[in-house]
């Protein structure tokens, strides 16, 4: 079994983004799944950012504990990582222009764990017809060269991604590709501390964050309107969709604010468009108004909140799932919702269409909760099935077809709640909608029983949209001794620890809750009773979903693990503290 | 074409007796009712606040919305039915103090959406405290020493902004109002019309005779709203403690720029259930 | 005992309020305890409005079930509330214009419970020198005459009030109470439907709101500072601390918007200010992001928000407490904050003292959970204790003489996680305040290390904060075989049907939780043991305080009484509805 | 007097080389140096985006706030310690786009305090989306469109708003600039800098070089900054796609009006735990 860690690191601005990419995306296409989680600081240029990509046979969900390469375009970088590496890692980074104060990284040396594979990527670079800038080519290449796996995919890659650049870019990278191959094998011919055998299978499969997931299933959930406002780590599904306006026919409105957002969302819900927003738990708080209205007016809008830490500005770039239980009472006075947390970007993907469909369906919000971790990560997954992805229409404008002018009535009692939308703009009939409490027409009404009877509509839509949700995630089984609670992207890491503490014969499963609101309550009970010990696993300090599990089902976790570092789980860490908490 | 009749509706008109809004409901059902449209192809968008009731006054769609918000609101609307005509209402508060945001850009952006401001310089439904709009020195109940600020201009703000519709009317004059909102109706951009209106229980300087006394056509004067100079002139005339001159209604300026809505946009409605999955199957490609 | 209710009913723009208020406060001074509830629409000029004054020589605190009399202002207001009168109930009317459709009340004629004393209020007010807005005073003489209560309190009350309009007015205003009295004395002479005799103690009490209570309650805890957007019902906070800028030394900034209200209150703060702001849910919508920034910056702020029914604009002008849960988890990540819902507006009073005490030494928001009920409501108090009120510095600068210039360190670490506060402006030292994550200098740092030992910082603060607040108030006793637990104004409705209930000889005692955030866990916990059965009652549609004891204790309230008619709760029905859930 | 190097800290400065940001920097700090005030007398209020990180780099009181914040933040510290010397800084998207409203309010204010927006014309931190000040047509990297608005002209709204400080400022010549904010320093009011400033990351239309050709000084050409007129004819001076004009730069407009704090305010500051007991009892005693 493979699974090994090749790690870029260097400055914000020296291209470990699209090294880190293009590694991952040419292994993925050879056969390989990966899982990149970047590490980045709030700057454009300078600091220190990482990316680590796990490459497995295997599907892999979470973080690496350590490296087995690094390509290092700065010195920080070596120094920063060094005590990351595996014992004999490969560490591949530029001569030190001047000899560092601290031993530099060498193979045998003792306390240092990576040997050091000294390569003049910058020079390589521009001797090769490129510029600087293309030094982490130069790196890819003597990363790869140092594995043993092919460069064919990596050099198909760079034509494609360059060809719109002028095959004179794509001239340079190549070279810079082969150059720095060609400097290691030469150098250290025949040296493989790290091999990446050429897999045998190469399914089509897609390697995708999780923004793009769940902006790939807004696509498919036939989304048409997206009004945004750009804040980490939430602004790539807003890119994304902006490119994509003239192509899928949609309209993406960047909004002077938050609260411009959601509102403009709710005008478009209001005139029949499939309307979302996406913004990170600070412009989700600006939103908060705007949630209460659309649900008084009965429309469907889907708002995806990408976590980070806080409070307030707190860690613009870095993960936690500290807004659970804020997304879940947010707004005055009440009213259902859909929660989602999604755990892996394909989960996210299938998520972002059950929050278009059953936000429609029930004619409510529904909010998707991202977090860093999730959003920000490339993923490799199984090319969605668009065969199981729900997308029906909310309107039946023939229902009305006939009925007599002005019949309309916005919010008629129906048996299920649900009252039949119309669109504005059908020829002789009036679509009313509001914020303030009304009658079935859709006109303010201060009456009490009026009240009560409207008030009731709204909350009796709750038990429907409980049976509509899906059921927790179990893994591997449910009869286990110990039950891990997760939500979210921890899921991945509490996953990989089950497997881990399974391996060492430990009873332990998991249980990972996506449909978080409605809370699928009988069923978690259910899963409980046969249970010994209940342990939550979450990215925050006071425990939210233990909390939400006991308001729900009576039901106290015996044991929680908390991360709240702005760092994401790691599974070995994890099983050891599962671990120690079994016992 | 609808009858004026038709643009009301069953909802009790709930502003004090004499309130100035009563003139701008009936020169807005005018002008809809002279507009050539059909209820069903209206929506009117209304804040919150004795103005935004409006939308439940006339006889069309309506989303009456949150107090500030009539603005994005009418902007989502527009966006995602360009064949929508859409009109926003709020009071001063509304769309000058907890909306102001967004009115600086609807200039910017400048979509085909009719903005009324009404313009009775205090906070009506929330008991008269001063609005942006209220005058230099205004006092309220509780406020004996008067506000500090300079009353809000809006209609420096639009010109400042790039708006290409920019008028004043007043509520006392419903037949000048009611040919302002059609000249609103029928330009293609976003037109915007801050509206005097006396609150006859908060509001006890700037009455209705106060008003009458001082407004003058501008039309009248032979101003070309074509002139951005002559319109910044116009503007800066208002009644201070130092000077008492007359308040000029009517069109300040209006340009011909675009609609935001056909610029770069699908340029027809987004609404409804209708989308092509070979766009996604290819967008899915996109991640190989 | 006396415990009648003498309603004023009408138009708004009749004098509804002042009427009902110079009642009460005339009867208030001669030694009644009264409770007045408005029953008010979202409009300024007719519809229908009224409010009931209670009035008994024991203290009240709920809106009442019938009416003894009923001084209406029109003829809407006869039709509206002619079954709301016990039987033999006085209502004091215009003769009407037209005879009306219906039979106009009278005694004796059966169906009709009131008995009609047709009094030309209009008309007698003109005559007398007034206008015709002046026939509330003529009306208040009629009732005031028809009770047996002498008129002296209310003639110096008139007196006092429209002094300041010159002595013309006040004469007007006399002659018109009288003139209002000697009408009935003449036609129905030694009638007395509905006595109120004088008192003979007459303590000095206040009769004051709720928002009053809490604008006090801010004097007396030194605010300095408030920023505010007016918000039906919390308006008159912010109303009255603007009349009290100059005699107070304090500034009242009306915002552009709640956004910048908040904004202000934190860089008021941050100055040194004891600030705060008032509002109600959707205002406070638009406050979350900045709860957030005043949680990561540690300064303390304190936030009143008066609920009402939801969601979005809802019911402007009517009461729910629906907002519970809301509050507890408003904004991004976690951080400590209070939460206090007090049930009373002498509680209110100490409560905000509480919030700012507790803010101010905990460096955290406070959030003061008022309602409509509570806020708009006329209590009688006593004169409130300010040997009670806990009124200490949070500065100490004379710690920072002498100490090396820019040595001070806004985040240090201590203790009790709480760093000494300066004000920025103390010479030679920096006062460094951020919403980012920061290290102890105040400066932005993004290690994990520091992350995790400064959210600790502020997460510790909690436990002294749990042990800080006040424990809930058991009433009468705490062994009885059912408990009703509830918080905010429902307090009172609660506690008269506990009175209810003993009185038939029923095991009910009831619980208020004032203090809720942090929850007195072990105290609640403590209280459920010997109790058979927990019943809930509150404001809202899904029983957040319900949810609330579960999640904090795993104790399910057994039964639950909930109202979201956007109306209070009345003590008989609420006896009526926990006995049959007692059974 | 502190020396300039007291007006640096030891944060790290996270801009990326050759930012705009820099000159502003250096700007700052000298205005400061020069303008014979200590630093704990001092308080930065920053925005959240590039611009804002000004607070942490100048070595003085900070508060730094949320992202389109720092005006009203600013304010609060202003009205409860007049004595402060306060100076809010942000980007573009933070003064114009989040925080719009604010400034449009704080112009009507007129609070003595320092207003510096960072117009690189770009939201910088976030990765190049268009700002507000971004010209017509501005492409981003997803938006191949481009967008579809004028830009923002803050100091038309400035003068529309009855500003009593309106300048604009670039961060390439930094005297010119340090001179500007000394002057705002001085300025008894909202002494408002537009900075131009080029973001060599995200902003490729206005480069360094684009403005260095095209920025005059409004004083060389003996403009009157108490000439409203000329004011806003100098306002409108911007390159567009018909005409390439040259950018002015300098004090705009300036005129004398009360500074905030002092209408109607203490006067003095609200800071501290000091309070008058027998004003609350007063304040009782008229509930009875
Ligand atoms: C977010 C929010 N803040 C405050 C309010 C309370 N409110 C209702 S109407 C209003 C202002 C009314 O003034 P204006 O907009 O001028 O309208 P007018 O009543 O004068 O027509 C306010 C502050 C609200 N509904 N929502
Ligand atoms: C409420 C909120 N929304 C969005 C963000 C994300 N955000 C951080 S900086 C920024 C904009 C940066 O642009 P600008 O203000 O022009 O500053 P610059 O970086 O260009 O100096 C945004 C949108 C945020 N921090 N808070
Ligand atoms: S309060 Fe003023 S604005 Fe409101 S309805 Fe009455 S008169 Fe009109
Ligand atoms: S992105 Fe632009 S504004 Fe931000 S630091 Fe870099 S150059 Fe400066
Ligand atoms: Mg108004
Ligand atoms: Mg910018």
């Amino acid at each position: 079994m493979t699974d090994v860690t090749l790690t870029v690191a260097g400055q914000a601005g020296q291209g470990i983004d699209t090294a880190s990419e293009l590694l991952a995306r040419a292994l993925v296409r050879s056969g390989y799944h990966t899982f990149s989680y970047p590490n980045i600081m709030s700057r454009i240029r300078g600091g220190h950012n990482f990316t680590a990509v796990r490459v497995s046979d295997r599907q892999v969900y979470s973080v690496p504990g350590k490296f087995n390469a690094l390509l290092a375009m700065d010195e920080l970088s070596v120094d920063e990582h060094r005590g990351d590496m595996v014992e004999g890692g490969m560490i591949i980074a530029e001569p030190p222009e001047s000899p560092s104060p601290r031993p530099s990284p060498a193979g045998g040396e003792g306390e240092e764990a990576g040997i050091a594979f000294r390569v003049p990527m910058a020079v390589i670079a521009e001797k090769h017809g490129g510029t600087k800038r293309m030094a982490n080519v130069v790196g890819l290449g003597a990363l790869l060269a140092l594995t043993g796996h092919p460069a064919t995919g990596l050099r198909s890659l760079l034509k494609e991604r360059f060809a719109a650049k002028g095959e004179e870019v794509v001239k340079q990278n190549l070279g810079c590709l082969k150059a720095g191959a060609d400097y290691v094998k030469k150098k250290w011919g025949g040296t493989c501390p790290c091999e990446l055998p050429k897999q045998t299978r190469q399914p089509r499969r897609l390697l995708v964050s999780g923004n793009h997931a769940i902006a790939l299933g807004a696509l498919a959930s036939g989304v048409r309107f997206h009004a945004g406002y750009p804040m980490s780590p939430s602004t790539p599904i807003m890119e994304y969709l902006a490119a994509k306006q003239a192509e899928a026919g949609l309209v993406m409105e960047q909004a002077e604010d938050e609260i411009a957002a959601i509102n403009m969302v709710i005008g478009a819900s209001y005139a029949g468009a499939r309307a979302m927003t996406a913004t990170s738990g600070g412009g989700f708080a600006l939103m908060v108004e705007g949630l209460g209205m659309a649900a008084m007016a009965e429309l469907p809008v889907v708002i995806v909140i990408a976590m980070r830490a806080g409070p307030a500005t707190g860690f613009p770039t870095r993960t936690e799932q500290g807004e659970l239980l804020f997304v879940t009472s947010a707004s005055q006075d009440e009213f259902p919702r859909f929660v989602f947390a999604p755990g892996t970007a394909e989960e996210a993907f299938y998520a972002t269409n059950r929050a278009f469909e059953l936000a429609a369906r029930f004619q409510v919000p529904a909010i998707v909760l991202s977090d860093q971790q999730l959003s920000d990560s490339l993923w490799t997954v199984p090319s969605f099935n668009l065969a199981r992805v729900k997308a029906s229409s909310d309107f039946d404008e023939l229902l009305w077809q006939g009925r007599p002018a002005n019949s309309y009535q916005r919010y008629a009692f129906t048996r299920d709640g649900i009252s039949p939308r119309l669109r504005p703009g059908t020829r002789g009939q009036l679509v009313r909608s509001l914020g303030t409490e009304h009658d079935e027409d859709g006109f303010q009404n201060e009456d009490k029983a009026v009240r009560v009877k409207m008030h009731g509509k709204r909350m009796s839509k709750f038990e429907a949209m409980a049976r509509a949700v899906e059921r927790p995630t179990c893994y591997p089984e449910e009869t286990a001794e110990v039950i891990v609670f997760c939500f979210g992207s921890t899921y991945g890491a509490a996953r990989e620890a089950v497997d881990i503490l399974r391996a060492e014969r430990a009873s332990v499963a998991m249980v990972h809750l996506c449909d978080l609101v409605p809370f699928p309550r009988e069923r978690v009970a259910g899963l409980l009773s046969p249970a010994r010990k209940v342990i939550t696993v979450e990215g925050n300090s006071t425990g939210q979903l233990a909390i939400l599990l006991r308001r729900e089902t009576g039901i106290k976790a015996d044991e929680q693990v908390l991360k709240y570092d702005g760092r994401p789980f790691e599974a070995k860490a994890l099983a050891e503290e599962i671990g120690a908490k079994c016992k | 074409m609808a009858e004026s009749t038709a643009w009301s509706t069953n909802a009790e008109v709930t502003w004090c007796p004499g309130c100035g809004n009563f003139g701008i409901l009936t020169a807005l059902r005018q002008a809809l009712a002279a507009a050539r449209l059909e209820p069903w192809q209206v929506v009117v968008v209304g804040g919150i606040g004795q103005a935004g009731k409006v939308a439940q006054y006339i006889g069309a769609n309506f989303l009456h919305g949150l107090h500030g918000r009539a603005i994005p609101h009418a902007l989502g609307v527009k966006l995602a039915n360009p064949e929508l005509k859409v009109i926003a209402v709020g009071g001063d508060g509304d769309m000058y103090g907890e909306g102001g945001n967004h009115l600086l850009h609807a200039f910017r952006r400048n979509p085909d959406i009719v903005c009324l401001a009404h313009n009775n310089g205090v906070y009506g439904l929330t008991k008269g405290q001063a609005a942006p709009t209220s005058s230099l020195g205004f006092t309220t109940k509780h406020r004996e020493a008067g506000t500090h600020m300079p009353a809000f201009n809006p209609l420096a703000a639009g010109l400042a902004m790039g708006g290409s519709f920019i008028a004043r009317g007043f509520s006392g004059d419903t037949k000048h109002l009611a040919r302002l909102i059609g000249e609103a109706l029928g330009h293609r951009g976003f037109g915007f019309i801050d509206i005097l209106q006396p609150c006859v229980t908060y509001n006890h300087v700037n009455t209705a005779e106060w008003y009458r006394k001082r407004v003058y056509d501008l039309e009248v004067e032979s101003h070309s709203p074509l002139d951005a100079d002559a319109a910044r002139a116009r503007i800066l005339e208002w009644p201070s403690e130092e000077e008492d001159v007359e308040i000029p209604i009517g069109v300040f300026y209006r340009s011909r720029r675009p609609a935001y809505e056909t610029c770069g946009r699908p340029g027809q409605a987004v609404t409804g259930f209708a989308f092509d999955i070979e766009v996604v199957k290819k967008a899915m490609g996109e991640f190989r």
